[in-house]
């Protein structure tokens, strides 16, 4: 321990802390700004680039930043001189004269880390005016990128590189022309980008957003030639109530049904139900591939992968191009869902799929992108024709003037909106696998399970592992989230080294719960955790836990599909991958070679 | 072995070599063979002798002869008379231009005459091409000493009582900093020499690589004995062609001799080294961005600690040095600390090389003792002011440096006078100026260069140095205010306060210094609209005088704008709103009418 | 190329390598060795000059005395050519013409090695060569 | 930072990996990997950057941020006679700026340009050292000294014929 004085508080540390931490520990709060712990996700970004959080510590020529500066025994610091407040809002200054002042109208107003500082740091005039920084708008089918507003935090960096190891964005240029970008600055949809939404969930300003959809719902909501159905993720009910004030880790089902309702949807549906669906035809693959490699079949792929989600998905598709034959085939439950409801359900309420709109409400950014997938869809039509964040759901419950927290809780429609506890912990990092072995194993070993939470599969270690002993054959499973620690799993498989026979992947941290799309965390990683706290609460209080004993799974099964990877199952329930690797970057400029 | 009666040195610095030295020194060969002297008379390519001025320079040995400004067709006078007859070719003489003498013999100039070459040693002395003649000037000998008579430990005791300063800036302890990184743990370690000059106006480790790469070599090697390293790297600018291809040569002759490779002199010490290159980015002078430069990054600097000696090239421990302090370890190690510690100031030791630029008679790269002072410099080395105008500050260290004036004049050079006076040691790039310098253009110009040269990472560099620069701009256009001045000043301390490395920390130093001992010439600017360097073009007016106008029209004729009207034969006038201040009317007008003020 | 083993084996080599450059180190300061100047102008050299050098050269790096040897334009003693001039580091440089081997001999052993003036002095009306 | 659309050819391709491969395909060498082929290749467009990515398995956002990042390295190529001007503080005190827009008077071009014909580019670079010779001008590998805004006609002329 050392001891050390903050603003002529003495306290004592241990040694290694920063300045930042031993304040906090000293109940003083520096401001930060590019500065982020996520400390249950292991996620640190300390660039010291901002210079917000400097501090004077006796003896030292120069100001020193609070988030990288280590105590050490004596050091006398103090946070708020004259001369530290003087730097703090020139520099805040600085940042604002190279921003875009269109707060009003910005996707951000009102979630903005800049905006809540430059109120905090109580700047009232910017004294310097000159060039800003301009570039080109980039829209991609996910994200938007306005790097105007980009104040160089380097965060989505960070996650897009060091966390995720997708590698789509990068500094690049120097000086004032420095700004983060995809290579040869070219839109994201020409980079290796999986629009996971990472770099959107950490974004300080309005620089990195959600392309929002809101407005094309409420156009197809008030058109009265369409049948607009919704379908909700399960990480959607662990996180909305933030947005209305409610703690994080609030559950907030009953409400989120009734608040669609009241949006004017036909039906309110629920992706758990398509989650269940998931679990027959994954559930039934690994166990079809399982046999097949135990009776020495060496064709068979093993492990199996989940494929659920579609960051993951483009992820492997860009970077592991050679390995497609492994992941499931299986669609995700937001596609299952999709291809369902303009199937067996628009016939069964006899509407046309052209006259049936289906909306998701998803966590997740990439599942926009996984909607214009020309795959997903039937000529031309896709399966799931909008698909907006928690976010934007929340937005659209705002202007609907839907008092929230007021709302009553309300039961979803069926036939496509019963659900299982499997089903919801979807919804965070291990789930999908933990739903899979509760009806692999009564599958298999056609016993009942002797218990029904894996503990041993859950948590929120970047790469779990766990061996299930399935009545004697124990089956090895793996799980990661954050798709660089997926990157280590694949490549322990492609050197042969993966004693895996199934691995749950997911790409954002904590699984869908830490979804781009979700309310931002504003770096507090406490709420990811809430959040996956109360998908195993949702889960336990469920009185069916098993896909396989979802009534009507076992109903769409004797009335339409058949069995689990049935012919019309491979149809509409399963898909193909493509390698996207050799997809070439290509210039669009004025000049041409000759 | 040959015995010259005499050497013939032939400067092959990249200044002279651009003005066609190599063709100089192939003349004299030629010339020399053809009178049948070949055996009499060696021609050396030396490195730099500093003189840059006068450059091509050659100078004969024994009697010291140093010709200047020579032409390759210049050489068969030289040869003729000087090397067959012994008569010296006046014309190629130098000549004081202070005095008006012409001094034939180096050793009397002016220029050399207050120097003391310690770095600079063998520059312009041997071939740098030639292993053997640094041998013969002791190379490498200070490398058997250490290995065969020091401990590590004493090696950095010894660097530490000499007093040696880092060169490259920001003059931290030399012995210290080794005596660290030999005591961070681990079996890889990494010694690496900073060549990456990027000081505009500053090229005395160029020089040095030109002219004695051994001594860098051989430092760089104590180094690694001394740290616990076998690994060296030189990371170079890919500007300096010359420099590169004559460490290759050095590097190669050094492996082939055994000094540098497994094993050296026999001992269990071994030590390589290669080189890695620069792309053209000022701030990887700062040591961590120079590293991450060398990993095959972008080269942005990363707060300390941790400094590179605990964890710097591959998270490894390693020393970084630059050029010139490099080259002043082996004879600290052959001549002891007390010899080196004999020259200098009670806190700077030894000697210091400056680039000397700007509007001075002698322009050239000179090494002098630690606490000669200022005024010694700029008129006794460097002749004075060119063209006898006056002086009106100098400007040193690099883009980041302060400007001192004619009231710093007796300051003696170390690092903390000139840090006291506003100025900072930096590389030593010293650049003078004379009255038709405006401090405020010349600021500015510091200013673009920071500007460009930052990396982007911390807000107050990027940003904040672009609004100083714009502000300089709008003082220069002669829109600027009062306020802009304490704006200016402010924003100039916040930058420094608070910038991520030193680029940052120092890049206001021109603006700030200025605004401490020119505030006048800011007013000037800024309240009456004038520039009194009449450089900023924005506030200048070019006025025809009435009674020297004859009404001839040639100006109007050649206005590319139409900004002057007038009658035949009675005077014009330059409407100022249209003036683009191109001063084509001034070079058309033959009766001196057309005036700028 | 032979290694360097040991750093007597650098020194020996310093030792063999040292000739190459001492003309230079000798030049560096020119007035703590002994001079020795030649004037080879066309008058001198066609009297030997030439050979008088070469043979101060070999004679005095033979004798094992540490000097400077170097040529100079005409002198204006052309009636008593060869001439040199000689400066004894802390003397006044003293003037011999009409020098032939025996006497360049002469004055090696004489004025060079026990400061004796020999014969053939020039009295001059002295003026440093150098001094223009 | 715009690019010029190419189509590598094989031989090219290969050209590329072999130099990567001289360098162990080390992406800590990418600096010196990216030195040697814009030697080769005169300049660094879009498509050379990838195959050196998937050589050196790295992401080319990342070698296209150090590209970006030091001024040594082109994404377009340069005229036949690449001009670059000194901008060293030494050849700005005496009258760089000057020649400079004499420079660009004369081709009509700016800074970082290249005449329609592909002729003459134009940069500035830092210090070459040649500070004695102030204001200095290289044309390829030729230096000129102590020029005046006046002589860059008769200094452009030498290039005429080529």
């Amino acid at each position: 321990m050392i001891k050390i004085t903050i603003d002529h508080k003495p306290i004592e540390v241990e040694k290694g802390t920063t300045v930042l931490k031993a304040a906090q520990q000293a109940g003083i709060h520096i401001p930060t700004l590019c500065y982020m712990h996520l400390e249950d996700l292991n996620i640190e970004h300390k660039p010291g680039g901002c210079r917000i959080c400097v501090v004077e510590v006796k003896g030292r020529k120069n100001l020193a930043p609070a988030c990288a500066t280590e105590c050490l025994d004596g050091m006398e610091i103090n946070t708020h001189t004259i001369r530290v407040l003087n730097a703090r809002k020139t520099v805040m200054e600085l940042i604002l004269s190279d921003h875009p002042t269109d707060c009003l109208v910005c996707a951000k107003s009102g979630n903005c880390d800049l905006q809540s500082m430059a109120h905090q740091l109580g700047i009232r005039k910017i004294h310097f005016e000159g060039e800003q920084s301009t570039y080109r708008e980039d829209t991609s089918p996910s994200i938007i990128r306005d790097m105007d507003k980009c104040i160089m935090c380097r965060r989505c960096e960070t996650m897009c590189n060091n966390f995720q190891t997708v590698g789509a964005l990068s500094a690049v240029n120097r000086g004032f022309m420095a700004v983060v970008a995809p290579a040869f600055e070219q839109n994201l949809d020409h980079s290796v980008c999986t629009y996971c939404g990472q770099c959107v969930a950490v974004c300080p300003t309005g620089a990195l957003t959600e392309v929002d959809h809101t407005n094309s719902v409420i156009r197809a909501l008030a058109d009265p030639t369409k049948t607009v159905i919704v379908q909700t993720a399960p990480a959607v009910r662990a996180a909305l109530g933030e947005e209305f004030g409610l703690e994080a880790g609030t559950l907030v089902t009953g409400k989120l049904v009734s608040a669609l309702r009241q949006l004017g949807f036909d039906y309110v549906f629920d992706t758990d139900w398509a989650a269940d669906l998931t679990i027959m035809e994954e559930g039934t693959e690994l166990l079809d591939r399982l046999a097949r490699h135990l009776n020495g079949d060496k064709t068979v792929a093993l492990p199996i992968l989940t494929s659920c989600c579609p960051a993951w998905v483009k992820f492997f598709e860009h970077q592991f191009p050679d390995m497609i034959d492994i992941p499931s085939s299986a669609r995700s439950p937001q596609q299952m869902f999709g291809a369902i409801a303009k199937t067996y359900f628009a016939d069964k309420i006899k509407v046309d799929r052209k006259n049936l709109v289906v909306v998701s409400i998803m966590p997740c950014l990439a599942k926009k992108y996984e909607c214009s997938r020309e795959e997903l869809g039937h000529d031309g039509n896709p399966d799931v024709d909008f698909s907006i964040s928690t976010r934007e759901l929340a937005n659209l419950i705002k202007q609907s003037n839907i008092d929230f927290t007021a709302l009553p809780d309300q039961d979803f429609d069926n036939p496509l909106g019963e659900s299982t506890g499997a089903a919801v912990i979807f919804g965070t990092t291990g789930g999908v696998i933990e739903a899979a072995v509760r009806t692999a194993y009564e599958l298999h070993t056609k016993k009942k399970l002797p218990k029904i939470d894996f503990h041993e599969l859950r948590g929120l270690d970047g790469i779990r592992q766990a061996t299930i002993d399935f009545d004697g054959l124990p089956i090895n499973i793996g799980i990661a989230h954050g798709l660089g620690n997926a990157r280590k799993l694949l490549e322990d498989i492609k050197a042969g080294k993966s004693k895996f026979h199934a691995i749950e992947i997911m790409a954002c941290p904590g699984g869908c719960i830490g979804g781009g799309g979700q309310p931002l965390h504003h770096g507090n990683s406490k709420v990811i955790k809430a959040r996956h706290e109360a998908i195993y609460k949702e889960d336990a209080l469920k009185p069916i836990r098993k896909s396989h004993e979802n009534p009507y799974i076992t109903k769409i099964y004797e009335e339409f599909l058949g069995k689990p990877m049935s012919e019309k199952s491979h149809h509409l329930l399963h898909t193909i991958y493509f390698d996207r690797s050799k997809k070439n970057v290509i210039i669009s400029d004025e000049h041409q070679a000759d | 072995m040959m015995k010259y009666k005499m050497h013939v040195l032939v400067c092959g610095g990249t200044g002279c070599k651009s003005s066609d030295s190599d063709m100089i020194a192939h003349n004299l060969r030629t010339a020399i063979d053809q009178k049948g002297l070949t055996e009499e008379v060696q021609v050396v390519m030396s490195g730099c002798f500093g003189f840059c001025e006068k450059g091509p320079i050659v100078k004969i040995l024994p009697d010291n002869t140093f010709y200047v400004h020579v032409t390759p067709s210049d050489t068969t006078e030289i040869v003729e008379e000087h090397l067959v007859k012994g008569r010296r070719v006046e014309r190629l003489l130098y000549k004081d231009p202070q005095r008006d003498e012409i001094i034939s013999d180096s050793k009397h100039m002016g220029f050399y005459k207050k120097q003391v070459r310690i770095a600079l040693r063998n520059c312009g002395f041997i071939d740098p091409e030639s292993i053997n003649e640094a041998i013969a000037r002791d190379a490498y000998q200070a490398l058997g000493k250490v290995l065969k008579e020091m401990t590590p430990q004493q090696v950095a005791e010894e660097i530490k009582k000499s007093g040696l300063r880092g060169r490259g800036g920001a003059g931290f302890p030399t012995g210290l900093k080794w005596e660290i990184a030999s005591k961070s743990p681990g079996p890889e370690k990494y010694v690496v020499c900073n060549a990456d000059e990027g000081d505009p106006g500053a090229f005395m480790d160029r020089s040095i690589l030109e002219g004695d790469p051994h001594s860098v070599l051989e430092a760089m090697a104590i180094c690694g004995y001394c740290i616990g390293a076998s690994n060296g790297l030189i990371y170079i600018r890919a500007e300096y062609p010359l420099a590169i291809e004559r460490l290759k040569i050095a590097i190669n002759q050094a492996r082939e001799y055994g000094l540098l490779g497994k094993n050296i002199f026999g001992t269990d010490f071994s030590f390589d080294i290669e080189l890695k290159y620069g792309a053209g980015a000022f701030v990887c002078g700062e040591e961590t961005a120079l590293i991450h430069s060398m990993e095959g990054q972008r080269g942005e600097p990363t707060f300390k600690p941790p400094f590179p000696a605990v964890a710097g090239y591959k998270m490894k421990p390693t020393n970084v040095n630059n050029v010139e302090t490099y080259a002043n370890i082996p004879v600290i190690i052959m001549n002891g600390a007390e010899w080196f510690a004999s020259y200098g100031t009670e806190k700077s030791k030894g000697t210091k090389v400056f680039a000397l630029a700007g509007k001075i008679n002698n322009v050239g790269l000179i090494e002098v003792p630690m606490g000669t002072k200022l005024k010694d410099v700029i008129y006794d080395i460097g002749g004075g002011i060119k063209g006898n105008k006056k002086f009106k500050a100098v400007q040193i260290g690099g883009p980041s440096g302060g400007f001192l004036t004619e009231k710093h004049l007796e300051t003696e050079i170390d690092y903390e006078s000139l840090t006291a006076a506003g100025s900072m040691m930096g590389s030593g790039g010293m650049i003078v100026m004379d009255d038709s310098d405006c401090m405020v253009a010349m600021a500015k110009f510091y200013l673009d260069f920071t500007v460009e040269e930052s990396c982007g990472k911390c807000s107050p560099c990027r940003i904040g140095n672009k609004r100083l620069n714009e502000i300089l701009e709008k003082i220069a256009q002669g829109k600027g205010t009062i306020e802009d001045l304490e704006l200016l000043r402010n924003l100039g301390n916040v930058i420094k306060d608070t910038s991520l490395c030193m680029l940052g920390g120092s890049s206001p130093n021109p603006v700030l210094s200025t605004l401490d001992h020119f505030y006048d010439e800011y007013l000037a600017h800024v309240k009456d609209h004038k520039c009194p360097a009449g450089q900023c073009k924005a506030l200048m007016q070019y006025i025809i005088l009435p009674e020297n106008c004859v009404g001839c029209t040639a100006c109007a004729r050649n206005c590319p704008v139409n900004a002057i009207t007038g009658e035949r034969k009675k005077p014009h006038v330059i409407d100022q709103a249209i003036c683009i201040k191109c001063g084509a009317c001034v070079e058309k007008c033959k009766f001196n009418a057309v005036v700028v003020q | 190329m032979e290694k360097v083993k040991t750093l007597d084996d650098l020194k020996k080599l310093k030792e063999q390598l040292k000739s190459t450059i001492e003309l230079r180190e000798k030049s560096n300061n020119p007035e703590s060795h002994v001079q020795v100047k030649v004037a080879m102008a066309t008058c001198g050299i066609a009297s030997g000059a030439r050979e008088i050098m070469s043979f101060f050269m070999d004679e005095l790096r033979k004798r094992n005395i540490d000097a400077i040897v170097s040529q100079t334009g005409c002198m204006g003693y052309c009636y008593a050519e060869p001439t040199i001039e000689l400066t004894i580091p802390g003397h006044e440089p003293v003037v011999y013409g009409n020098v032939t081997k025996a006497k360049a001999d002469e004055i090696i052993e004489k004025h060079i090695k026990n400061g004796i003036l020999v014969d053939g002095i020039i009295p001059v009306t002295y003026q440093n060569i150098n001094k223009k | 930072m715009s690019s010029i659309k190419i189509q590598l050819k094989q031989s090219q391709i290969d050209k590329i990996a072999e130099i990567c491969k001289q360098f162990n395909n080390d992406e800590g060498e990418l600096i010196n990997v990216l030195h040697k082929t814009q030697h080769t290749f005169g300049y660094l467009p879009a498509e050379v950057q990838e195959v050196i990515a998937r050589e050196l398995k790295i992401p080319v956002a990342k070698v296209y941020g150090v590209v970006t990042f030091y001024s040594f390295f082109s994404m377009l190529p340069k005229g036949k006679n690449p001009i670059s001007i000194c901008m060293g503080t030494a050849c700005y005190v005496r009258g760089a700026e000057k020649v400079l827009d004499e420079l660009k008077k004369e081709l009509n071009i700016k800074v970082g340009e290249t005449t329609p014909d592909g002729k003459f580019s134009l940069s500035c670079l830092r210090c070459v050292g040649a500070c004695g010779l102030a204001p200095v001008l290289m044309i390829g590998e030729k230096t000129y000294g102590r020029v005046s805004p006046e002589g860059i006609k008769d200094i452009l002329k030498e290039y005429e014929n080529q």
